[in-house]
């Protein structure tokens, strides 16, 4: 019915493939959204040449941060980390499809933030990763 | 006496917006910031067209009309809290602010290491974070008030925390979440009678209760103006004048001195000494603007009606299958109900809501511990304010009954 | 190119005002606060006609739209001063409140006793007060670059100064009475030279001259929106990108925070860290709209218009015979006429030119030690912006030689 | 020409009848005025029975300070420390003869709060001391 709820946002967030923990993981990271407080944690396995050859998801969040993060470790599953780190903003938009306002932004934004953060080894997952 | 909801809507140009071809605003989050009557605007506009000038040191005509102004705003607002005397009206840029002035300026002055500060456990952030500032710069130490199941704070718990002399009790008089209506005054008096001072959060209780800063007996109340029809950007510090003129200035710099030299100052007296720089004059104005149109109303009648929505809205709200309500009964809060919906995400609430023009809000509201004491990230939050009416409340009933539909 | 002043005063209602029947306004104030344009006045009303709303938490329509608008003039305003980025852009109330977020948070977390900041004797209380808190707090040790008979800054008085080493260097870019222009990116890397951080007080740079943080390269630049054609009641700090992130939060409150348990909180990132509970949101509108509004005008072309009128200014006002203006000739100043009247007191002289309508300003300008400095206790004070005329400086010259005659 | 500029007010500015200071005395207070950093002194002389013998303003200030300093004192002469405590603001706007705003107000009554802070010993000479 409406651009934000496209089958495809409601059908990921309601059946999810990516959802889970990875153990062992090769890279895992967790963070915060500060505007909602959602949370997510995000486990990569990584080969040794630095392709990532699993992901997971886990956490809570409304239909675009779930429906993101799992099109998001869809998307990465056989990538490098380099090239995960090119990934921003607009990679994320188009995965979903759909035009944002700032504070939904964020929500879609979430689960990139933390998959980059863990990625650089970072404290914490600031808002400069996905500019 | 009712109040005209027809006149009132009216005053509110934003009220009568189409969003979308089509699409009405119904707008149901004045917790987070209430709109502006014509009133306030108006006197802003007509501030910045006729009037500005740099207040307090200007002798020119403008300068002496704009801090007539200026004060005159200050006097009024001084009036609608009951303060005893304008001087205890210091603006802030919001309660946050206000609540900051008191940490740094108060605290700091007289709080050391092992001191106790009581807090409850439904405290804004605003009332949370300067005092876990203050916990790891000077290691006072922190206890909070229990919150029951159905919203009330635990008073008898109270009771045994103030038998450990706490130097401050620093409390919301009504909950942005909950929307519980705290017994300001019996708290403050239990706190005096164990020797504490105490700081009430007005940030929700200004907007929507007569309050009466002699009945209160609070020594410090905080308030935000554009929670109550005023602009963003000022709000007010009430406290007691023995305590702020002991207390030593916060922000310094240009109208809070008396004389400056090279290497010294003296603080001006109140309520200047806690006004650093050019202040939110044209704010000023708005937030006198305000009090003035919230008395006009009766602040009883706007308490009154907001008191008969919220009823409704608890009635028509607790029908819905899946959907909880926090908080307790409608007797005991204000227009405030929050609520969580069976599988869909308070985010997705509100978003689905906004199609059909309801803004109501989602989230933690900044009050993250509360939620996590009820173990939840989040809720959606509709609020009641006195612009607001009953078909609102049904078109906000019908608008969750369509984010059932879509999730289920 | 040259402004187009008949059409530039058509934008400030307030310059038609009539004070009195026959008594037009003369608005020669505009060091002590700018009038503003209808650009501004209109999208601060526009705001709270169609878009208020609580940013950044909101999901609704409205708080997404006022969160565009709140975090797009941040862009601007980035823009406006070529800050690399909005992150360094921090809205505060003011200049004031710019200087004293580093006093307390840079410079309580990185001073100590004996610590030494270098300032100057033409500041403004606001970069005095806050550092004469810190002395009294935390035994720091100031030090002041003098200013000479003809109102400029001692530069080897300052180098030898650098050389005991110290850890900030605060001063103004231009002085509120003397209109001194200072060499600011050169004092700022002198500084750096040394190794000491340098704060920069843009109050009267902002307004007048084209800045560039670029090219100035200062670690903290501070100014206050109501000086430039802005609304009052909000400002900026702008900072350098790594000493933001690593100084500790100022103000507590909601939106500074990351996470709030019930004991603890983290961070948010920049800007939001410095930025505590609900901003002066149509006033961050409004100051865009300021900043849009200069820019379109062309900030060289202003400081070539100030510089004319400034220059004019000066030779009418060095003819009347038993004025004395202070500061430098008008080459190196910008346009604000400090200057006594022999045997009248200042207040006198702006009260009687008050009476034709002309608004200058008496008193000490919030700059009382650079007054004993010059043996004065204070000044009258005219100033030149955007808006004014050679006519309006002949009307002040008219003006002056009336009150010479009143009290002959 | 206007009100403000009387006559009275610009004679007693030019002509003050009393300037300077007293030596001895038995009560001597200053301060300043914050907005424009005017500054008075006042000293007086009191007889063993509380009557205010003489009285003398000294300083820098406008014309509208200095000429309601010396009108303030003139009147003063005579009266005991009991009535000079009941003075307020509308006793300094009678002998003005003047309406005054609201910054100049503080120009007027800035000699009555440095006397009255004398007179009660006061550390400082507040504006609560006028109203
Ligand atoms: C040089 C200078 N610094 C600081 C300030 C203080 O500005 P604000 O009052 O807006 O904080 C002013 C304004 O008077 C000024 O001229
Ligand atoms: C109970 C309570 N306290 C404090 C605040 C903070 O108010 P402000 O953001 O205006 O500083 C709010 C506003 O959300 C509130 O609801």
């Amino acid at each position: 019915m409406d651009d934000l709820y496209r089958e495809v946002i409601i059908e990921h967030y309601k059946n999810p493939s990516y959802r889970g923990k990875l153990d062992p993981h090769d890279i895992s990271f967790a963070d915060n959204n500060p505007l909602c407080g959602d949370h997510i944690q995000i486990d990569l396995q990584v080969s040794a040449e630095g392709i990532v050859t699993d992901a997971r998801f886990d956490g809570q969040g409304c239909a675009i941060s779930q429906a993101s993060a799992d099109l998001l470790l869809e998307s990465i599953i056989g990538k490098t980390l380099e090239d995960v780190k090119k990934i921003n903003k607009d990679y994320i938009l188009d995965l979903l499809g759909i035009e944002l306002g700032p504070v939904r932004l964020k929500c879609a934004l979430l689960s990139l933030k933390v998959l980059k953060a863990g990625v650089y080894g970072l404290q914490e997952a600031g808002d400069d990763l996905v500019e | 006496m009712t109040l005209d909801l027809k006149k009132i809507r009216n005053d509110f140009p934003i009220l009568g917006r189409q969003l979308r071809p089509g699409v009405r605003l119904t707008y149901l989050d004045s917790t987070a910031t209430a709109q502006k009557p014509l009133q306030v605007i108006e006197a802003m506009d007509e501030f910045y067209r006729k009037f500005n000038a740099n207040i307090h040191r200007g002798v020119h005509t403008l300068a002496e009309e704009s801090t007539a102004l200026y004060e005159g705003a200050r006097e009024r607002i001084a009036k609608f809290i009951n303060a005893s005397s304008a001087r205890q009206v210091i603006y802030t840029r919001n309660t946050t602010e206000a609540i900051n002035l008191v940490a740094y300026s108060w605290a700091r002055a007289n709080l050391k290491q092992g001191d106790l500060v009581i807090l409850t456990e439904m405290e804004h952030h605003s009332n949370l974070v300067p005092w876990h500032m203050l916990q790891a710069e000077r290691g006072i130490e922190l206890e909070f008030i229990p919150v029951t199941q159905d919203g009330l704070l635990d008073l008898d718990a109270y009771k045994t925390l103030l038998e450990r002399q706490p130097k401050l009790v620093s409390f919301t008089h009504m909950s942005n979440v909950l929307g519980t209506i705290n017994p300001a005054a019996e708290i403050v008096h239990l706190a005096h009678q164990a020797g504490s001072i105490a700081l009430v959060d007005g940030a929700q209780s200004a907007p929507h209760l007569k309050v009466d800063m002699q009945a209160l007996d609070a020594d410090f109340y905080a308030f935000s103006a554009h929670k109550m029809c005023g602009p963003t950007g000022i709000g007010v510090l009430y406290g007691k004048t023995t305590l702020l003129e002991t207390m030593p200035p916060f922000l310094g710099g240009g109208d809070m001195i008396r004389e400056v030299k090279l290497r010294s100052f003296r603080a001006n007296s109140l309520p200047h000494k806690f006004e650093a720089g050019t202040p939110a004059i044209a704010e000023a104005i708005g937030f006198g603007a305000a009090v003035d149109y919230l008395t006009s109303l009766g602040m009883d009648n706007i308490a009154a009606h907001e008191h008969e929505i919220s009823e409704y809205a608890m009635e028509r709200l607790e029908e819905i299958p899946g959907l909880k309500l926090f908080g307790p009964s409608a007797d005991k809060k204000g227009g405030v109900a929050s609520f969580i919906l069976d599988g869909v995400h308070p985010h997705d609430v509100a978003q689905i809501l906004d199609q059909d023009g309801i803004a109501v809000r989602a989230g933690h509201h900044c009050a993250q511990p509360l939620h996590e004491k009820f173990q939840i990230p989040a809720t959606s939050r509709a609020s009641f304010y006195l612009y607001n009416t009953k078909e609102e409340v049904d078109l906000l009933v019908k608008g969750i009954y369509k984010v059932k539909e879509m999730f289920g």
